[in-house]
């Protein structure tokens, strides 16, 4: 469906992701939530539609978007120059900070110090991205099914370290106060949407939304809400990674 | 972080719903379709029976994962767009018809050859034959293992959250993902599972008793 | 849609694939050897005069067939570490896996025991020999003949089965597969392919074990 | 006591050869039974007496030859398969009967299903060839709940109830205990003095003696002679008969 | 043609009495056998002739009476019960022979577990005993791949191979075809002259005539009346006798 036909329709289908607090994620009462989902809706507001959310998971957002079930993901992917040869990004919209989260008494200040270390990471997530380039060769990778499995396997001892997003801190300590901390950052990795590679309109749509939350300030209220922190300083260009479509 | 609580319990009650809906679309569907296969499995055409032999190994030899994703991405690449629970309903469908039809297959064969001999004596033709003679006894040989794979179907309505519905597993790993207990998560959802399944289990080795007892 | 298949990077990576195929294999060997023991016990248990190993047995076989595998293996995984057992992923799945199907192997066996007729134990006892003598040497065979087919079937289940352990991390092809899936994005040629290798896994071992059977159960029967 | 027979061929069978894949089972089998006629098929195991009855009501397929009952040729359409089946009834070694069917249930399956019949005109019919074979008081139990005499009795009971011209035995008594077999065997001898047309596999020799027309003795799927029971018993012409019979009484 | 036997008994039964729940199979039995003397059990069937035999080598438990083989009185002790299992080999009626085992397995299983024999001893006692029912050349084959009555001659060898004092033989011919029982019956005759103690449930009244020293004769759990072939076939004492003789023989 084009961007036209959404609007005749007066409907936009969003993906988002089902489990990713505070991304997108689907809350007790079984509605979608989170940044993601309120950039969703601002978007439909945008496009002056209704917005129909579709939770997903990870293994099938992106046949979701290819086969038409979604006219767009907001659905926390980090940008790769290796994924863009597949979708079609968008500018970014969001930031993680992501970090190695371990056991306070421990060092570890770089990757060259999980050097034979058995390293959690929330599978196919932009921390596997990171630190699988970064110490995939020394490290011995976990790869779980999500950040639960992930922070479990931490607390339970099954991995010494793992890697986090910005909210890790907050949930280790929770779970055993005091015990872990954040040890040292990986790249910043960018979210953008994703649209089906070649559809113009949706892509330079997305974008001009885009724009026009950062310039309005939408999207700092919709990032202080969730992420608690402000907006990041975007990168006005990604190698290899086109915004937009040529 | 939440912790589990009245809302969780009921998203988690939710999930069950979908289960249950799941596993009875699987139930109809695998059950008029096993017999179709299990019909053909058994029938004097060669060619017939090798091909519903390669139909078994295909549903038989793949995850149903795989299977589910298939049927709801894979047939949507070529243009096909489907309902979702058109997929789970046709992925389900091929998935238990394999197996059901593979089980009562044995079953069919199981029945001693006299009894097709003795209706065909009386001039039975091969729906009767098949219905009011085979049929009944092979459906009893099978009942065991039918029950035990319905259960086995029943945990594996877990995998339909690739396309989408939010079952029991799914809505676990989503309140697990909200709480960060997987572990009691998990477990609940596991006794969830066992007290679906043990009634029907306990009922599949009663009836196995009471057949092996009524055979002797 | 106007999606095209590009397998290029499934291509370049099928070698990851297949290394983490021999992985799945190792897994699935590695779980029927110990289901096929754990059985074979499990029926020895289960015909023993002790009732509380019988009850043990019983109450095994029930909750592991009653409930989800993920259940399982989470369990062996995050909580047998808060009593100190803490398993490595790859050695937990094989745990898993065997004792899952371990739990499907008694059932199965024990059925195949059941069916043999009762003029075989009593033919041996006639001979002198004794229970244990009895099971080893003239039920266990053409118990395990009865049953190959459903064991073995059951045997390609579990190998399927070891998909779920990408969950706690275990190296084996579906966790490959999804992370070649996320680093490109290539979503379709992916899954299609990891489903033509289970195929290509599970009808080769459906092969070798109908080798097995010519081999091992070749006695003529009427 | 051979009965009197009339002289229309009710089966006959011309020059019928079998094979099971390789292995020839009949080989140029003629033969011919008239009306009323009461045949004993005897013979060493494996010689293709069963295969030969079950040749009659197509439960086997021949290579070569014909058969032909009442006129019907047994080709392999479906039409004439029925036509042969309505008319002959057969009766196995183990019984067969359905054992998830009352003995009722047994007997009115085929009529209501194959003839169309309501359930009370098939229950009239299946009531009086139970009596007919003296079990009408177990018309509601289950197979399994009958002695093996009972059964093979009911067995011959539900065949009759389709009102065949002819009726096929395939060793009727062999797999009953000793005692039993008497009550079959009285059953039957009802049945030929009835002039019911009958070819019936046994080694029964007493029965043979007291209602065989012909006696027909095989060996490796040939017909090797035959002939009304004393001159059979009491003059055989082949030694391969001779051997066989003498085996047969040998150990009575 | 019964043989001269000892005096010593190797068998005893001394009212024994045996329930299945609350059915009472066996009534007050008493019996003995002494060495080298053949008996025959008849009886009409669920009389109890094996539960009998089966008593005997503790296949089924007694509730009641005694019953002493070789001087060891079998109580529920493993150790009796193994002194007089090697004691007193079976045969069963349909054989029980292992299938997946060759003739020679079968044959050298129980020796080599049980005597803790080697391989070669026991097969050479097995080649002994094959031989002797005439079926050594069968040795490396399944039983599968046997006729019935080689079958029934090879379970007959493996209980042999035990070289037991006694012999109990259920109704060893009745699942064989008529072909086939001769030569079971002639092997189990040759069995008799060398002076093998046997006690054999059968309704080969030949057999009977020709080698038992006594017929015994059960109804209804009881040993009825026993006696030499000559007096219990001419003369029967008792009414159940007679009408239980006059069926078995009717028919032959
Ligand atoms: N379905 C079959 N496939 C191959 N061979 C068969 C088949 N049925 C019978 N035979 C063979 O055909 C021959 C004749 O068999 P048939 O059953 O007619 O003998 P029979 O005279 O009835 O013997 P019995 O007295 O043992 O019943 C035998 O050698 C048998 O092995
Ligand atoms: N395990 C059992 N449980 C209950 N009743 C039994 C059992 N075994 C035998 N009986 C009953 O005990 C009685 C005697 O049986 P048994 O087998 O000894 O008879 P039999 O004389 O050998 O008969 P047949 O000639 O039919 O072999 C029968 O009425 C039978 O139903
Ligand atoms: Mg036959
Ligand atoms: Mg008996």
């Amino acid at each position: 469906a084009s961007v036209a036909d959404a609007k005749a329709k007066g409907k936009v289908v969003i993906g988002i992701q089902g489990d990713n607090a505070p991304w997108g994620f689907v809350n007790s009462s079984g509605v979608q939530d989170g940044l993601d989902a309120d950039i969703g809706k601002a978007f439909a507001d945008y496009l002056g539609v209704k917005p129909e959310f579709v939770p997903l998971a990870v293994a099938n957002r992106i046949p979701a978007l290819m086969t038409g079930k979604v006219d767009v993901l907001f659905a926390t992917m980090g940008m790769t120059a290796e994924r863009a040869k597949t979708i079609q990004y968008s500018k970014p919209y969001a930031g993680n900070v992501l970090s190695v989260y371990g056991p306070k008494d421990k060092k570890i200040a770089g990757y060259d110090d999980l050097t034979g270390m058995s390293v959690g990471v929330p599978k196919s997530s932009a921390m596997d991205t990171a630190i699988t380039a970064g110490a995939g060769s020394k490290a011995n990778i976990l790869r779980f099914d999500d950040d639960a499995a992930n922070i479990q396997a931490l607390l339970s001892g099954q991995v010494e370290a793992v890697g986090g997003n910005q909210f890790y801190g907050d949930r280790l300590n929770a779970a055993a106060p005091d015990k872990y901390t954040s040890k040292f950052d990986l790249t910043i990795l960018y979210n953008g949407a994703g649209t089906r590679p070649g559809e113009k309109d949706w892509n330079e749509t997305v974008n001009a939304f885009i724009d026009k939350i950062k310039a309005d300030g939408e999207l700092a209220k919709i990032y202080a809400k969730w992420m608690k922190r402000e907006v990041p300083k975007f990168p006005e260009e990604l190698p290899n990674i086109p915004f937009t479509v040529k | 972080m939440a912790s589990i609580g009245f809302n969780e319990l009921f998203f988690l009650a939710q999930g069950l719903k979908w289960t249950l809906a799941l596993t009875l679309i699987g139930f109809v569907g695998g059950g008029i379709f096993g017999l179709l296969v299990a019909l053909a499995r058994t029938a004097e055409m060669a060619w017939l029976r090798r091909v519903t032999a390669g139909y078994i190994a295909i549903f038989q030899g793949t995850p149903l994962l795989m299977q589910l994703f298939v049927v709801y991405y894979g047939v949507a690449l070529v243009g096909l767009n489907i309902d979702a629970w058109l997929a789970v309903a046709i992925a389900f469908t091929l998935h238990a018809s394999a197996y059901l039809g593979e089980i009562w297959r044995g079953g069919i064969q199981a029945v001693p050859k006299g009894q097709t001999e003795a209706a065909k004596a009386l001039g039975l033709h091969y729906a009767s034959t098949i219905k009011d003679v085979i049929l009944p006894q092979a459906f009893k040989i099978s009942l065991p293992a039918t029950i035990g794979f319905l259960v086995q179907l029943i945990k594996g309505t877990s995998l339909a959250a690739i396309v989408g519905f939010v079952e029991l597993s799914r809505a676990g790993q989503i309140v697990s993902n909200q709480t960060f207990r997987p572990l009691t998560v998990f477990a609940l959802v596991g006794l969830a599972y066992f007290l679906i399944c043990w009634p029907l289990s306990l009922w599949g080795a009663r009836t196995e008793r009471r057949l092996q007892t009524a055979a002797r | 849609m106007s999606y095209t298949l590009d397998f290029s990077a499934v291509i370049e990576r099928l070698p990851e694939l297949l290394l983490a195929s021999l992985a799945t294999i190792g897994l699935a060997l590695a779980g029927m050897s110990l289901a096929t023991v754990i059985g074979v016990l499990g029926v020895i248990a289960r015909r023993s005069r002790f009732k509380l190993l019988r009850g043990l047995v019983i109450g095994f076989v029930e909750a592991i067939r009653n409930t989800p595998f993920l259940v399982q293996i989470f369990f062996i995984f995050f909580a047998l570490p808060q009593i100190g057992v803490r398993l490595n992923p790859t050695v937990t799945a094989i745990i898993a896996l065997a004792l899952n199907g371990g739990a499907y192997a008694i059932e199965i066996i024990r059925g195949g025991v059941d069916a043999i007729p009762k003029g075989q134990v009593e033919a041996g006892l006639a001979l002198g020999l004794h229970r244990g003598q009895i099971f080893r040497h003239i039920i266990l065979k053409p118990a395990l003949r009865t049953v190959y087919p459903s064991l073995t079937s059951q045997f390609v289940m579990l190998t399927l089965t070891t998909s779920v352990c990408t969950s706690i991390a275990a190296y084996e092809l579906t966790s490959v597969a999804q992370k070649i899936e996320a680093d490109t994005f290539r979503s379709f040629e992916v899954y299609f392919t990891i489903t033509l290798i289970y195929l290509v896994i599970s009808s080769l071992m459906m092969g070798v074990f109908g080798l097995i059977s010519r081999i091992s159960f070749s006695y003529p029967v009427k | 006591m051979p009965q009197t027979t009339t002289q229309e061929p009710l089966i006959a069978l011309n020059g019928v050869g079998k094979w099971y894949g390789a292995y020839h089972a009949l080989k140029n089998v003629n033969m011919t039974v008239r009306k009323g006629e009461k045949i004993v098929l005897c013979g060493p195991s494996g010689s293709g007496k069963s295969t030969l009855i079950r040749c009659i009501n197509h439960l086997e397929e021949i290579q070569e030859g014909k058969i032909t009952v009442e006129g019907t040729t047994l080709t392999d359409s479906a039409r004439a398969i029925d036509a042969v089946r309505r008319e002959v009834g057969m009766v196995f070694q183990s019984f067969n009967l359905f054992p998830h069917k009352t003995i009722m249930e047994n007997c009115t399956l085929a009529p209501m299903r194959v003839k169309g019949l309501t359930k009370a005109e098939a229950e009239t019919i299946a009531r009086k060839y139970l009596e007919r074979v003296r079990i009408v008081d177990q018309a509601d139990k289950y197979p399994a709940q009958l002695s093996g005499g009972q059964q093979q009795r009911a067995a011959i009971a539900r065949a009759l109830c389709m009102e065949p011209k002819a009726m096929l035995f395939d060793e009727p008594t062999s797999a009953l205990d000793p005692e039993m077999v008497k009550e079959v065997l009285d059953t039957m001898i009802g049945l030929a003095r009835d002039g019911m047309t009958m070819i019936c596999v046994t080694h029964e020799m007493g029965f043979a003696r007291q209602v065989a027309d012909r006696v027909v003795f095989m060996a490796s799927g040939e017909i090797i002679e035959e002939g009304p029971p004393e001159t059979f018993f009491r003059n055989p012409q082949h030694e391969r008969t001779r051997t066989f019979l003498g085996e047969i009484l040998a150990h009575h």
